[in-house]
C-alpha cells in the first residue's frame, strides 16, 4: 500500500484529474453543510459523513463511464456525488423534499438517479452487493458493456451477503467491480475484532478472483486501480475486489457514540487527507496554478449554498403524494 | 375455449414456456432448475429449449438468488426466481423484505422490480418442520409485492403469466399437493388479473373462505353439503396482494355466516385478516362468529399420524358449517 | 413498593445487570453493545462490569447472532443476542424462523432453547424503509417463541428478566421512541409473568387494544374523553406470545366495542388477530363494529411530513373511539 | 490428496480400527434398509443416503470422544450412526414413531441425541454451522475442553451463514472443526458450476484458518487429519476447515431426479469403495483375519434387522402428544 503518491499522474488527463479535485471538494464541503444542517435540526433522520473517504468515490467513479452504474450504501452522500448526481437534488432528499433524488421519501441512505448510474443505494450493510450482481447479470445478458460497482464498508465483508454475492458474481464472470472502503471500524467495531482475514483482499481467494489493496487516500491509486478491473469486466473476464484503506474523520453518524477510536489514531488519518494530498500533487507538479484550485473551490461554495436554498425552499410531500409509489399501477 | 385438462405443473410449465417464448427479457435462475428441469419437475424441458443462459442453475444462496433477480429486474430483465421450499425464503430474509418490495418506493418511483420469486409448501409430504412451512400472512403484512396463491390449473397458469407480465414484484406461491391434480386449462393464451377473488361456488347460506389447498377441501366438504340442504359458497382469494375484499364482502352479506379453512398457521394467519375484514367492514351482515380451521399453532410434526391431525380437513369443516348454520338470521 | 421513576433504557440496562449478576450463564452478544455500550445505550457499563467474554461484541453477521446465540443455549447457557434493528431480523431469518422456534420441538423436546434476542424498532426517528419496521405479527404466526413487547419502563425490566429466566426462546421487542420516557420502577427485585395482558386503565364504554407505544396514546386518548364522559378501558397485551385471550375477551364483553391501535402495518398486522379473536370468541358481545388504526399499508416513507401522517395517533383514535360509541348496546 | 492408503495406521489401535469398520457397515446396511423401506413404502417423507460416504463420517467422529458434539444435516444418518447414536431409535425415527430418537417429530433430518454427543440436525442447507459455532462458544465459556464438529456438503460453502459462522468461530478462536463433505454435487449441480474457489479448502483464507483437503473415501487419512484439528481446538488455537473428497453412489434423496452425473463417474468412484478400502488394507497388513470382519458384517445385519423389527413394533405418536413439546411449561 503506497503512502505517497507512488503511481505517476502523467498519463491522466488535466481535466480527469480538475475533476477529481472538483469531486472531492465537493463532498467535503457537502458534507460538512450536512453536519452543520443536522445539528441546527434542518436535516432529520440519519445521515453519515463520507469526510476523510473522498479519493475512494471520487477514483473509483472517474474510472467509470456516465452510463456505469454504482451501488451505494448508508455512507452514499459521496458515491453520489462523485458519480454525479446535483447536490441539489441530494440535499433536497436530505431535507425530505418532493423535488429529492427520491422525492423526499427515501433520504440519506437511498439515493438513486439511474439517469447518471447511481442505479441504487441500500442502507442494510451487505444488502447493495446481491442486487449489484444481478445489475451485472443483467448488463451481460443485454450484451451491454457497462460495468457495476458495489461500494460496500469493512464489516459489509462479515455479512452472509457479501459471501453469497461474490461467489455467484465469479461463477457467472459477470462484469462487477467490488469496492471495499476499508475504513477500519464498523461503527464502533475495528477490523481486527470483527474481520477474520489477515487482509479483507484475501477473501477474494475465496471467489477465485483478484483482490487488491489499495491506499484509498490517494485518488490516482484508487483510480488506476479501478481502470484496471473495469477493463477486466468490460473484456468479460470477471469481477475483482478492492479493499481501499481509508478512514473516517467524523463519529459513525451525526451523534456522538462514545469513545472507540484513540485520538491519535483519528489525528494521524487527518494528517494524511486525501484532498491535500492531490492538491499538493497538482501543485509540486506544476500541473496547475493555485487559482484554478482556488476558484475550484469557490465555485463548490457557491454549488453548495445554492443546493440548501433549493432544498429548503422545495415542498414536503404528504402521505397522499407518497401512496403513488409503492405499486405500479 | 378448447378444453384440454392438463397438471397444475404443466400449466406453470406452460406459463413459463409461452412467457419465455414472448419476451426475450424473461429468464430463470434457482437451485437445479436447469439441468434436471427442477426437483418438482415445474421448469423441465425449459433448459433444453432456452439453454444455459436464459435457464440458470445457481449455488445454494437464496440470499444471492432474490438479490441479483431485483438487481436484473431493475436493470431492465424479467427475472422468475425460484426458492426451492417456501421455507428458504427466510434465508433470504432481507433481500425478500428490506429490498424486493421496498425498492420502487424508496427510490420515490424511479426504480420498478418487476420480478417474480416462485416458491412452494407442500402438504403431506411428511417433511418435517424446515420443509412444511407456509406463511403468506407475513407477506401480506408487508406492503410492496403482490401475492399469487393458485388453488388450480387454470388459475397457476393464469396467474403466473399475468405475474410476470406484472411491472411489481411478484411472490408466487405453489403448493406442491396440487403439482399432480388436473384441471381445465384453454389452448389460447389466457390471463387472470392480479386481484380478484373468484367464487369457485356459489352458494346462499355460508361463505367458505379457503385458501390455495383448501379450496379442494371445501368444494367437496360443499358437494356432501348440499345433499344435506346447506347451501355454501367457496371464496378462492387467489392473490392475497391486491387482496379482493369486495368479493369477500359482498359473499358475506349474502350468506351472513363465514368460514375460513386454511393451511397455515391459525394465529394471525391469513384468516385472521379476513376476519378481521368482516368485524370491521360486515359487522352488521354477521349471523354467526367466524370460525377459522387452520393449520395448528406448532410447527410441522414429522410423524404421518401427528401431521395429517395438524392440518384442518374435510371433516372439521363440515363440523364448522354446521355449528354456524346453527345461529338463525 | 419503593418507588422511583427511571427511564426505560436504566430498566433495561437494570435487568440485564442483575440477571448477568444472579446468573453467571447470562451473556451478551450483539453489534456495538460492549465498547460503546450499543447504539441506543442499552448495555451501558456492562462491558466495564462484566467484561469482553460475557459482553461481545460481534461482526456485523445477523446470521451467525442468532445462531451461535441458539448453539449457546442448547448448550448450556442463557445467551441474550441484540439485533440492532427489528428490520435486521431479516438478515437472519433462516436461524430466527427455521431454527430458533423449532428446535425444541423438532427434537422431541430433547434440547431446549433458552436464548433472549433483543430488538428494537422506532418512531418518529424519520429513518426510512429500511430502518423503521415493526412486524410482530409475523412472529406471532410462528409458534415456538415468546415475544414481549413492553410498553413502559416497569414492565420492560420485568418482562425482560422473566424472559431471561424463562427456557423458552424470547423475541423481546423494545420501542426506540420510549427509551428516554420514565415510569416508576421498584428498587424491588420483581418478574412479570409472561401471557399476562396488563388493563393499563379500567373503563365501561370501549375496549382500546393499544400495542407497545400506542398504550400511551390510548391513555392520552382515554384522559381526554373522560372530560366528554366517554370511559375507556386500555388493554396492553405485552406479551404477544403467550397472548392473554382471557384478558381481551373480558375486557370485550364488558365494554362491547372495541378499537385497536397498533403501530404495525395495518393488513395481516397484530390487530387481524385481536379482531379474528374477539369475531370468534365474542361474537355475541360486540355492539359496533370493531375498528383498526395502524399503520399505512406502505413502506415506512422518510419525510417526516408523510411519516407522522403514516402512523396512527390520539386523534384518529379519538374519532374511532367516538364512532363505535354510536352505536347503542 | 492421496488415492491410496498413504498414511501409516500403525499408531492406530485394533480395537479404534475394528469400530471404524463396524461402524462404516453398519451406516451401508442401515442405508441399504433405508433404501428398500422407503421403496416398500414404510418409512415416510424424504431422507438422503449416506452410501459412499461413510470413510467421512466415521474418520471424523472417531477423532472424537464421546462428550465431544456434532452436528448433522439432511444427510445424517452416516453422522449419527457413526456418533454413536443406536440403529434402533434412528430407524424408529425415519419411521415416525415415539421411540425414535427425536420421538417421530422430526423425522430423518434432524436426529439429535446429546447422551452421545449428536446435539443437532438441521435439514436447512448451512443451517447448522452457525448453530455450532454457538455451541463451541458455550463449551468455551465453560472453560470445557470439547470440540464441536459441523458437518455439512460442498453445496453448504455457498450459503451466506457458513461465511458468516466461520468468521465468528476464528474470531473468538472458539474450539470447532468444519467438515466440509464436498461428493462434487449439490442436488444436480457440479461443484465447478456453484464453488467460485479453485479448492474448497482455500475457503479457509477468508478466515485465516487452517484449510485441508483430504482423500474422503480414506477413513484412515480423515481421521488422522481430524485428529490434528482436534487438538488444535483443545488447545484453544481455534477452527479448522477440513474438504473431505467423497462421492455419494445413491441419488439426492431417495427418487431419481433425472440424469445429470456420468455414469462412469459413478463406476469410477463405486471402484472407490470406502470399506472395501478399508478391509483391504486390514486384511493385507494382517490387522485381522477375514472371519473376525464377516463376524461384523454378521452382527450388523443381525442389528439392522433388530432396529427395523424394533422401528415397525413401536407407537406413533398423535397430536395431542407432540404438542407437548413446542415450548417448556
Ligand atoms: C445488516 C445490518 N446490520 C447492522 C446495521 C447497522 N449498521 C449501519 S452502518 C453499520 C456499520 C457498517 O460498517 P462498515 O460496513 O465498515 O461501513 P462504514 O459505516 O464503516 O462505512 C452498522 C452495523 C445495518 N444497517 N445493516
Ligand atoms: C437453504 C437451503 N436451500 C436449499 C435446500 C434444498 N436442498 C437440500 S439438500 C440440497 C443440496 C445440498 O448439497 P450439499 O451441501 O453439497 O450436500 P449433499 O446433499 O451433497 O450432501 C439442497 C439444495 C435446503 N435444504 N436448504
Ligand atoms: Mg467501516
Ligand atoms: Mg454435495
Amino acid at each position: 500500500m503506497g503512502l505517497n503518491m507512488s503511481s505517476s499522474i502523467s498519463e491522466i488527463s488535466k481535466e480527469v484529474l480538475l475533476d477529481m479535485y472538483y469531486k472531492m471538494i465537493l463532498i467535503r464541503r457537502f458534507e460538512e453543510k450536512v453536519v452543520e444542517l443536522y445539528r441546527a435540526g434542518e436535516i432529520p433522520g440519519i445521515a453519515h459523513g463520507y469526510i476523510g473517504e473522498e479519493a475512494v468515490a471520487v477514483g473509483v467513479c472517474s474510472a467509470l463511464r456516465k452510463d456505469d452504474y454504482i451501488l451505494s450504501t448508508h455512507r452514499g452522500h459521496g458515491h453520489s456525488l462523485a458519480k454525479g448526481i446535483h447536490p441539489r437534488y441530494l440535499m433536497a432528499e436530505l431535507f425530505g423534499r418532493k423535488t429529492g433524488v427520491c422525492k423526499g421519501i427515501g433520504g440519506s441512505m437511498h439515493s438513486t438517479e439511474p439517469e447518471v448510474g447511481v442505479i441504487f443505494s441500500s442502507a442494510i450493510v451487505g444488502g447493495n452487493i446481491p442486487i449489484a450482481v444481478g445489475v451485472a447479470l443483467a448488463m451481460k445478458m443485454q450484451r451491454r458493456d457497462n460495468v457495476v460497482v458495489s461500494f460496500f464498508g469493512d464489516g459489509a465483508t462479515n455479512t452472509g451477503a457479501f459471501h453469497e454475492a461474490l461467489n455467484l458474481a465469479s461463477i457467472w464472470k459477470l462484469p462487477v467491480i467490488f469496492v471495499c472502503e476499508n475504513n477500519f471500524y464498523a461503527i464502533s467495531t475495528h477490523v481486527s475484532r470483527s474481520v477474520a482475514a489477515k487482509e479483507i483482499a484475501d477473501r477474494a481467494v475465496a471467489y477465485n478472483i483478484p483482490g487488491k489493496v489499495v491506499d484509498g487516500n490517494d485518488v490516482i491509486e484508487v483510480y488506476k486501480t479501478t481502470l484496471e478491473a473495469v477493463e477486466r469486466a468490460r473484456r468479460g473476464e470477471g469481477p475483482t475486489l478492492i479493499e481501499a484503506r481509508t478512514y473516517r474523520w467524523l463519529d459513525h453518524g451525526m451523534y456522538y457514540l462514545g469513545p472507540y477510536r484513540p485520538k491519535e489514531e483519528v489525528e494521524a488519518w487527518k494528517q494524511r487527507c486525501p484532498i491535500k494530498r492531490l492538491k499538493d500533487l497538482l501543485l509540486s507538479k506544476g500541473i496547475v496554478a493555485e487559482d484554478v484550485l482556488v476558484n475550484i473551490e469557490r465555485r463548490v461554495e457557491e454549488e453548495i449554498e445554492d443546493a440548501v436554498k433549493f432544498a429548503r425552499e422545495s415542498e414536503e410531500p404528504d402521505l397522499d403524494f407518497v401512496k403513488q409509489f409503492v405499486y405500479v399501477r | 375455449m378448447a378444453a384440454r385438462e392438463i397438471t397444475y405443473v404443466q400449466a406453470l410449465n406452460e406459463a413459463l414456456r409461452e412467457e419465455m417464448r414472448r419476451d426475450e427479457r424473461v429468464f430463470l435462475m434457482g437451485e437445479d432448475i436447469g439441468i434436471i428441469g427442477g426437483v418438482f419437475k415445474v421448469t423441465q424441458g425449459l433448459y433444453e429449449e432456452f439453454g444455459p443462459e436464459r435457464v440458470r442453475d445457481t449455488p445454494i444462496s437464496e440470499t444471492a438468488i432474490v438479490g441479483a433477480a431485483i438487481g436484473a429486474a431493475i436493470a431492465g430483465m424479467r427475472p422468475v426466481a425460484e426458492i426451492m421450499y417456501m421455507d428458504f425464503l427466510m434465508c433470504a430474509g432481507d433481500q425478500l423484505i428490506n429490498h424486493l418490495p421496498k425498492i420502487r418506493f424508496m427510490t420515490g418511483g424511479k426504480l420498478k422490480v418487476p420480478a417474480v420469486i416462485r416458491t412452494q409448501y407442500g402438504l403431506y409430504r411428511y417433511a418435517a418442520a424446515q420443509h412444511s412451512q407456509f406463511y403468506p400472512a407475513f407477506l401480506m403484512n408487508i406492503p410492496g409485492f403482490y401475492i399469487e396463491v393458485p388453488s388450480t390449473p387454470y388459475d397457476a397458469k393464469g396467474l403466473l403469466k399475468s405475474a410476470i407480465r406484472d411491472e411489481n414484484p411478484d411472490i408466487f406461491i405453489e403448493c406442491a399437493a396440487l403439482y399432480r391434480i388436473k384441471g381445465p386449462v384453454p389452448e389460447e393464451e389466457y390471463l387472470i388479473p392480479l386481484g380478484q377473488a373468484d367464487i369457485k361456488r356459489e352458494g346462499n347460506d355460508v361463505t367458505v373462505f379457503a385458501l390455495s389447498y383448501m379450496v379442494h377441501v371445501a368444494l367437496s366438504a360443499a358437494k356432501k353439503l348440499e345433499a344435506e340442504g346447506i347451501s355454501v359458497e367457496v371464496v378462492d382469494p387467489r392473490t392475497l396482494n391486491p387482496f379482493d375484499k369486495r368479493t369477500l364482502i359482498e359473499s358475506v352479506k349474502k350468506t351472513g355466516r363465514l368460514v375460513i379453512i386454511e393451511p397455515d398457521h391459525k394465529t394471525a394467519g391469513v384468516g385472521a385478516e379476513v376476519a378481521a375484514i368482516v368485524a370491521e367492514e360486515a359487522y352488521e351482515y354477521l349471523n354467526a362468529p367466524v370460525i377459522r380451521l387452520a393449520a395448528e399453532d406448532i410447527p410441522p410434526p414429522f410423524s404421518p399420524k401427528a401431521y395429517n391431525a395438524f392440518l384442518p380437513n374435510e371433516e372439521k369443516l363440515i363440523n364448522a358449517i354446521k355449528k354456524v348454520m346453527k345461529y338463525k338470521r
